[in-house]
């Protein structure tokens, strides 16, 4: 038969969701990106424990593509030091949960909501910095 | 209970068992297998008289004349014989035709193409109930109007015009009038007369019937103002050629008498089994039933779900076989026009589903789907980050 | 021996009850019901992977790529798609149309009806063998032809056509050729490639498959170059609207699987059974083969009878389904425009018959034909007080 | 089922073609009218005996209407004066055997052939009466 549209990795991760929460109280940084209207809103949260990723949540409105890439971005992310999370992260995604190229722009969404969630963290980071240097 | 429920009837109905069984009659050599165009001998003679009965009970069914039915591949083709062939056989006359926005792509396509060829087309809105208002339909006509095209039973949210006022002010000025039936046809009672529409399309496999069968009604007065679009041989009132299909056609009639039988009986099961899906499911809260409420055949149930995203909502659910917005043209994954039309905002449209059920559709599948329903709403609106925004804002 | 005995295998063949066994898995709730537009969700994709599984049975059976079939209701429906779809859509760019006069009545009254939308139409004589000279086509080819039309094999008398030949001429001059091959399916061996055709026509009942579907090949070069005569929903390359009738799409690809299995052994038997009814019947004496004898596909024959009205055969050999002239048109009584154009005068165009026949076709029952028209046309003769004239004059 | 364009009474006589026959020795009148070109060829042929029909034969080229009818015509004047021979007989005989309206022009040539015997019946009669009054 015609297979669906999800490949089995997105559809597992689609239906489970590990990884999927809202931020918690011990939140260093949260980042959204994307619209309703666009079809996509991703919300990454991070908590941080000597420049390392120790949790990481996420929160979607979209297709089941950008829901099980961010699940799966909220994995692969936690124990990596804050530094390496510059680095672009959708095509990986993209070839490892097997999502079709048309679909790409929904994981660039998820890409930026990281890429929020640590210039948040950097920026809360700075504040108390910059206050001191202030006083 | 087979999985995925089926519950896109709207798009395409199983073949009845007893319809079924009236085509493997007329397909194998032990069978009616003539040329219903050799009347010459009795193969042919026999496939004829199929031809004819089933012609009778399409046309009693309708309450129209043998005579006026005219075989063809669907309703897409008699849309567009309808519109096509109306317009163009009066290409010197007029050049002017009145539709709607929510009608089928069949006939919104074919006045794109008389737009192609050099007419005027006005498209009506219809109000946010999906209905259009027969006084529109007046203002919208003008001297050179040569045709109406309004639908009965809109295929996404079973919303259900007036026809017999839109014909009313049609024949007045001396415009026909086509109305597409596909989805009227065993959900409401059917009279061309009551109706007083000029040409009515119609459609087997939305009605237990095999696909790829449909007719077209032609009132006498008609006949002689429609332009083929099939050339060749003559068949059908020199109005469409080509080799009738016994089988299709008998199944066609043998669909349309069975639906007239269990009309009356069905519908209440069916208003029955709406009732029950729709009072589970608007528990969820932020659920809006598209189209009008009280104008609508009961088997389609049309609703948008606040708060989630339309592909993962299918997804989730996808032990349920349902269509977002326009079910004929999937391939097109825009927001239903048709919602659009409504009012709804392209991501209220993303989000709308479209549960049609019917003959074969029990109690149980209807509880299972609604438990689908809220399992799935429920679990994408918490992962989702827009609902908090949404209950603060 | 079932009576009467079917030989008219040219105007429709019985479906093949495995082809039946096909359809019969694609209309009920238990076989594959779905809508093949409706992808998401499983049984509209399971009635997708079945269209898409015949087409590339269709595709394989002509040597062409499966992209290039675009489904139609049948061969008449591809004839007027690819005439007036070619024609309308260069409207600007040329006015001119060749085809020929023992073309099928789908291809005449396209082509009239062409006639009537402005174009020019060159209509070419055949010689008395019913065949076209190349070089007559090359002849007929203008600065502003658009398209040839010219049909494989002729479904009155059987005859081939040099398609090949007359395809080069055509694309020397890029000029768009169609032929109808709606006899040719399981008769010839096709291949698009060798043909060099742009468009050609196909039918599944007269391969033992369903009435009411057919195909309308389209070289890729050629895709852009057709106006679709539906519109609505844009199935088919947006070249024919409507939705696709699952049974009757995997009947079609179902029979021409078949077909080509069978094509060679059946060939050989075909042949037989000609030869042995031609052998028997020519005795009579006065008894003229309609057609070029060297190519001709063996299940047609047609006879025209010296010294009997026509009508009285047909009535005297009863127990035989044959047909007179024109088979798809039987409702027009005239003696066939086909055999007319091969020269034979009035009388002896209406007692002409066409004997055809096929797979399910046993000796016993040629026997027994040829038997029947040995009767007939000798008591037939014997009754006539012409006969004496003839022999004198 | 549909019936076949021919009433039974049509179909029993075309099978049988009762008082079928070419003009014997002792034919006294013999017509013809139709032509093949039109689809109908009718040979009537008469024996006359004392001013009676004894024995009259057909032949026909034709549909099985016409040679129904021929076959009718032929039975049913035997034993008849040759004066009554005059009367217009194509109605009755398609209302007897169920002939369509479109097929009446068939029946006319039937009575054509039928007139034409009687003719020729008197002009062979005329002739020796003539020969003696000249003698
Ligand atoms: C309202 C309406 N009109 C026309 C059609 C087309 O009919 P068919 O599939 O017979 O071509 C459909 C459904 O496909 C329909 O729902
Ligand atoms: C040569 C030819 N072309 C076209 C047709 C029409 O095909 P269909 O019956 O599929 O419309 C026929 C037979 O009917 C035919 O013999």
């Amino acid at each position: 038969m015609i297979d669906s549209n999800y490949s089995d990795a997105v559809t597992e991760r689609f239906d489970r969701a590990p990884h999927a929460g809202g931020p918690g109280a011990e939140a260093a940084g949260v980042g959204r990106a994307g619209s309703a209207a666009d079809g996509a809103v991703v919300e990454i949260s991070l908590e941080i424990e000597a420049g390392r990723v120790r949790a990481a949540r996420f929160r979607a409105f979209g297709c089941p593509h950008t829901i099980a890439a961010a699940s799966r971005l909220a994995e692969r992310i936690e124990g990596r030091a804050v530094t390496a999370l510059d680095a672009p992260c959708a095509a990986a995604l993209a070839a490892e949960l097997g999502v079709p190229a048309a679909k790409l722009g929904r994981l660039l969404i998820v890409e930026d909501a990281l890429a929020a969630a640590v210039a948040d963290f950097r920026d809360r980071q700075a504040l108390p910095a910059t206050l001191a240097a202030i006083e | 209970m087979r999985l995925p429920v089926y519950l896109d009837y709207a798009a395409t109905t199983p073949v009845d068992p007893e319809v079924a069984r009236v085509m493997a009659g007329c397909l194998t050599s032990d069978g009616i297998y003539g040329n219903p165009a050799s009347v010459a001998h009795a193969p042919g003679r026999a496939a004829r008289e199929a031809v004819e009965q089933a012609r009778a009970q399409v046309a009693a069914s309708i309450g129209a004349d043998p005579g006026d039915i005219v075989w063809t591949s669907g309703a897409t083709e008699a849309d567009n014989l309808a519109i096509l062939g109306a317009a163009r056989h009066e290409r010197g006359r007029g050049a002017h035709v009145v539709t709607g926005r929510v009608e089928h792509k069949a006939v919104l396509d074919a006045c794109a193409q008389l737009e192609r060829e050099g007419f005027d087309v006005t498209r009506l809105l219809p109000d946010t109930d999906g209905r259009y208002v027969p006084r529109q339909i007046e203002e919208a006509l003008r001297g050179d109007t040569r045709l109406v095209s309004i639908m009965q039973v809109n295929n996404e949210t079973g919303v259900v015009q007036d026809i017999a006022a839109i014909a009313r002010a049609c024949r007045e000025r001396g415009v026909l009038f086509h109305s597409d039936a596909a989805q009227s046809a065993g959900r409401l009672a059917l009279d061309v007369e009551a109706l007083g529409v000029d040409l009515l399309s119609l459609s087997a496999h939305k009605v237990y019937g095999p696909k790829g069968v449909g007719a077209l009604y032609v009132r006498r007065a008609a006949r002689r103002r429609l332009e083929p679009l099939l050339f060749g041989g003559g068949q059908e009132l020199g109005l469409r050629a080509g080799t009738l299909p016994t089988h299709q056609i008998a199944g066609m009639g043998a669909a349309f008498t069975l639906a007239d039988e269990r009309l009356e009986t069905e519908s209440l099961r069916l208003v029955e089994l709406r009732d029950r899906l729709w009072g589970a499911v608007r528990e969820l809260g932020d659920v809006t039933l598209n189209g009008d409420a009280a104008h609508r055949v009961p088997g389609i149930l049309n609703l948008s779900f606040g708060g989630v995203e339309g592909e993962s909502l299918l997804h989730a659910m996808r032990d349920l076989a349902v269509s977002t917005g326009s079910a004929c043209t999937t391939a097109d994954a825009g927001p239903s026009y048709v919602l659009r039309a409504l009012g709804r905002d392209d991501t209220l449209a993303r989000s709308s589903v479209r549960f049609s059920f019917g003959r074969f559709t029990t109690r149980e599948e209807i509880d299972f789907a609604a438990r689908c329903v809220r399992a799935a709403v429920s679990r994408l609106r918490a992962l989702s980050p827009l609902r908090e925004t949404r209950a603060a804002g």
